[in-house]
């Protein structure tokens, strides 16, 4: 009955071209090898969904797995753009995408309503934003009690969520901690979930109210040391800051940036951090 | 010590955040501002990250919003859903210090094209947590380059609303908070005209004229009559950023060269405050 | 800049007639000692919300603190009937009290909307219930993007909410653990919060994404070891069962009743179990 | 070993709960149903009780829903507020186990009042987390003495629905679960009829007779084509029920003589499942 999985088993089972997927972990616990393992298998068609699509998001829009882009933020955090999602949007390379752009307050409050099993979710936002204007997903209510006018957006229930988290236990309890993001939020939001984690232990010895997803609303737990690298793993790994800095260089050209790709990713090399 | 314009423009924007205030913190520049006044004038300044790290005190600059400095530093860290839920909508946040690609005559920002939205001739990031920060921060403090091409006249999209056309029509759309109160560039600092709202330079920075503050602005500037010039930074806040600045690169360089992923055991021991 | 007091000042300074308060705790860490200090500052005509308005509500009626009750389940738990709360609701003594009944579900969504700085909340509820037909409090609309009906509440915003919590440092950081019920919703719903600890220390040293409230939203801590009793606290003492049985028989009889608050509670002696 | 009848309502209801199946529970038999279910051929059923412990494993009883025993044992303790939100409104429950006051026909629960809502002959502890748990879990399963107060042609106030009217009015009503598949008294079950949703008897319990059971219900209740005799309480349920209920006394019995307030000063290591 455990849920414990190869990367490439799970990947493989779980998703599929078409899907809508969500890769989050807000800069701390992106799940990178699970990106990898995506581009690797060649999945096409995906509605990706991320708040921040950084690097990971840019390799899989470079390597075309990519139709449509939900998200509020896609730049390289602390460097600058991302040129594979500007080439994507500006230029239609590798073929064009599909925006769907919200704002961060939006985003969770979609991954909320998905996971309290609501169509919508209601927030106090876009009021004099021109990001109303340019998506249907975003619409406003009035309070029945006061009249006030509420942002609507609705939920967001992927196929697939996948994160990253420090440790699962054998039968497949994950828990996570520090900067947990909005990773338990989608976890509860998607049809199916994929774990990675640094480490398997026999007991988590979670303190009392820590970040924990029982074992039996979790799909696959795939054990990947080092699976969010380059960013980090609380309590395991520091974020490489260098390789956020030479990513920029990598991925501004289109030709670098698929040598890159082929020597790193697609013949299945971890990622060290010399890009 | 003579600070450069950058310099000058992080301390100016750190004496404008009030000792004990809840601030809402963007990375890079509005983040180094607001630990400046944190280890200066407001010891007691509550900085919140949007990555659901509320009352940081980092040692050294984090490089990313979620570094985990951020985390093992702060009262709390609660997700990313309730800090924009129960903090920043909640109404718990006084300041929100914001940094964009596009300022405009009425404080707008934009952060989302250069051109048209449908195929932009510049796709930039996007709005992350501005539009809301803008929206319900009691006021908002922006800091910006001073540029043409970044002070416009009319921003080509606005990700994040200051004062809409101007006058009440902030008000007209429903927004209860304050707005921008200042726009703090490395030449200056511009501030809303009370009843068109327009942004008027109300500071000059040392050695900053009007003719190069209006050359680099992108609309018909206007100088308040009470114009002001901005206090030399001291040794005190200029030593204090250079040092703060120092550590944070020793911090992270350090980092680099260990990057080797290590175990450790206890989750509990890694989180706490030292 | 010490948010510590008293448990008689923070009640005199933050408690007025007329307020709407807020006791919370599910169970676990019920604010009785606030409650007692409450009756005896004979505080009067409270709107008091509570999902389970159990012995510690069946006090502060009894005694004549309450105009109005909020709440979603009254009943003494695992034990049977509120007498106090029922000679209320059902013969007017010690004088008719206003009733806005809700259910668990719809009362977080209340606490949560406010935390949230929201007019209201949303959740699937009421369904085929009379509750709704007989408050006006429960209202529907229609999800905007699927067309969904769905309840909506007002968000609960209390004048003063108080809990019970087993720590704070000395500089009013909050610490709680175990069942947290809603006490991180209420005390950010509140315009003031009132929180009872059992201890005082001098690092808090909360695991990682503890239940943690920052001294800054906290109006008064106040230190009152047993403060929950006879409730418990999670690492600090059990839950007096025997109290809750010998309660049923106290409660029975208006004289009775009041005599035992007299001796217990008004005469100011800490309440100690044996009923 | 003979079964008391309130012993033989605790078994049958424990059988219907399925291996591995999550299963909100309330407090009283409810509970002690489920905990059986655990202890015998559900070792795996995930235990979810409204005070925000999922997937509790306690020892003994717990004497209320918030008890700490339930905590200490679950594989994690989250808010009151999440645990309606995201587990049980977000669909993840399959078994509610519900008790109640007054079942009527239809299966319609009350909790609220006997007699009129605005001047109530007997002003009960009222819904609690009924509703949602009748609404939103796949299928629910109620427990009640049976009783002619108690089994009604018609509840006073409908709490929490089951099939309201009968036939189709649960769905017409926007109910998208299955409602009360089993009413499990003290004298046989009852299940919804396929068509008119009434609840009608299929199952009597040893040594129970129609009559009896038509004597205790308020209507004119019908009896299943199929009806078929409970299974008499095996020695293991048998046993396992009464240790587990010796356990629970004994348990709360040393509580209460051990109540003078104790200090521990590490929170992490009492909350950590032994």
């Amino acid at each position: 009955m455990s849920n414990l999985s190869s990367l490439p088993d799970a990947i493989r089972s779980h998703v599929h071209d078409g899907d809508c997927v969500a890769l989050e972990g807000f800069t701390h616990l992106i799940p990178f090898a699970a990106g990898h393992e995506i581009i690797r298998q060649e999945k096409r068609a995906l509605t990706l969904v991320r708040m921040t699509p950084d690097v990971i998001f840019d390799q899989m829009i470079g390597m075309g797995c990519a139709k449509r882009l939900v998200f509020s933020w896609g730049g390289n955090p602390g460097v600058g753009s991302l040129h594979r999602l500007r080439d994507a949007v500006e230029k239609n390379f590798p073929h064009p995408i599909e925006i769907d752009e919200r704002s961060h307050a939006a985003m969770t409050v979609s991954y909320t309503a998905a996971a309290a099993g609501l169509p919508c979710g209601i927030l106090r936002g876009f009021l004099g934003s021109d990001l109303a204007a340019h998506n249907p997903n975003i619409k406003f209510i009035d309070c029945p009690f006061t009249g006030e006018r509420l942002a609507a957006v609705p939920a967001i229930r992927p196929d697939v969520a996948i994160i990253h988290a420090q440790r699962a236990d054998r039968a497949g309890n994950v828990h996570l901690w520090g900067i947990v993001g909005v990773q338990k939020e989608i976890a509860l939001a998607a049809k199916k979930v994929i774990v990675t984690v640094e480490q398997i232990v026999d007991d988590l010895n979670a303190p009392s109210n820590a970040c924990v997803l029982p074992a039996w609303v979790v799909t696959a737990v795939c054990h990947v040391p080092g699976g969010a690298a380059p960013s980090y793993a609380h309590g395991y790994y520091d974020r490489d800051n260098s390789f956020y800095l030479a990513w920029d260089e990598v991925s501004r050209d289109r030709q670098n940036f698929q040598r890159w790709m082929r020597a790193n990713v697609m013949d299945g090399m971890p990622i060290n951090g010399d890009a | 010590m003579v600070a450069t314009p950058s310099e000058v423009m992080t301390i100016v924007a750190a004496r404008m955040l009030r000792e004990a205030t809840v601030c809402f913190v963007g990375i890079g520049i509005p983040s180094k501002a607001a630990n400046l006044a944190r280890l200066t004038h407001a010891p007691n300044a509550v900085l919140i990250y949007e990555s659901g790290t509320i009352g940081t005190r980092p040692s050294v600059l984090p490089l990313s919003i979620g570094d985990g400095e951020l985390a093992m530093t702060a009262d709390t860290v609660v997700s990313t859903s309730e800090v924009f839920s129960y903090w920043l909508q909640g109404g718990r946040v006084e300041v929100g210090f914001l940094g964009a690609a596009q300022v405009d005559r009425y404080a707008n920002l934009n952060s989302t094209v250069i051109g048209n939205y449908k195929s932009p001739k510049v796709r930039l990031p996007g709005a992350g947590g501005a539009p809301e920060i803008a929206a319900q921060a009691k006021e908002t403090l922006i800091i910006i380059n001073h540029d043409r091409r970044k002070l416009v006249e009319k921003v080509d999209f606005i990700t994040s609303a200051g004062y809409l056309d101007g006058g009440d029509s902030r008000e007209r759309a429903g927004l209860k908070t304050g707005g921008p109160t200042a726009v703090i560039t490395d030449l200056c600092v511009l501030r809303p005209e009370s009843l068109t709202r327009e942004l008027v330079v109300t500071q000059l920075h040392p050695g900053i004229t009007r003719q190069m503050v209006a050359e680099a602005t992108g609309w018909e500037v206007r100088f308040a009559e009470d114009l002001i010039e901005t206090e030399v930074p001291s040794d005190v806040e200029l030593s204090t950023l250079r040092e703060l600045e120092r550590q944070t690169i020793l911090a992270h360089s350090n980092e680099a060269a260990d990057r080797t992923p290590f175990i450790r055991t206890d989750p509990t021991e890694e989180v706490a405050r030292p």
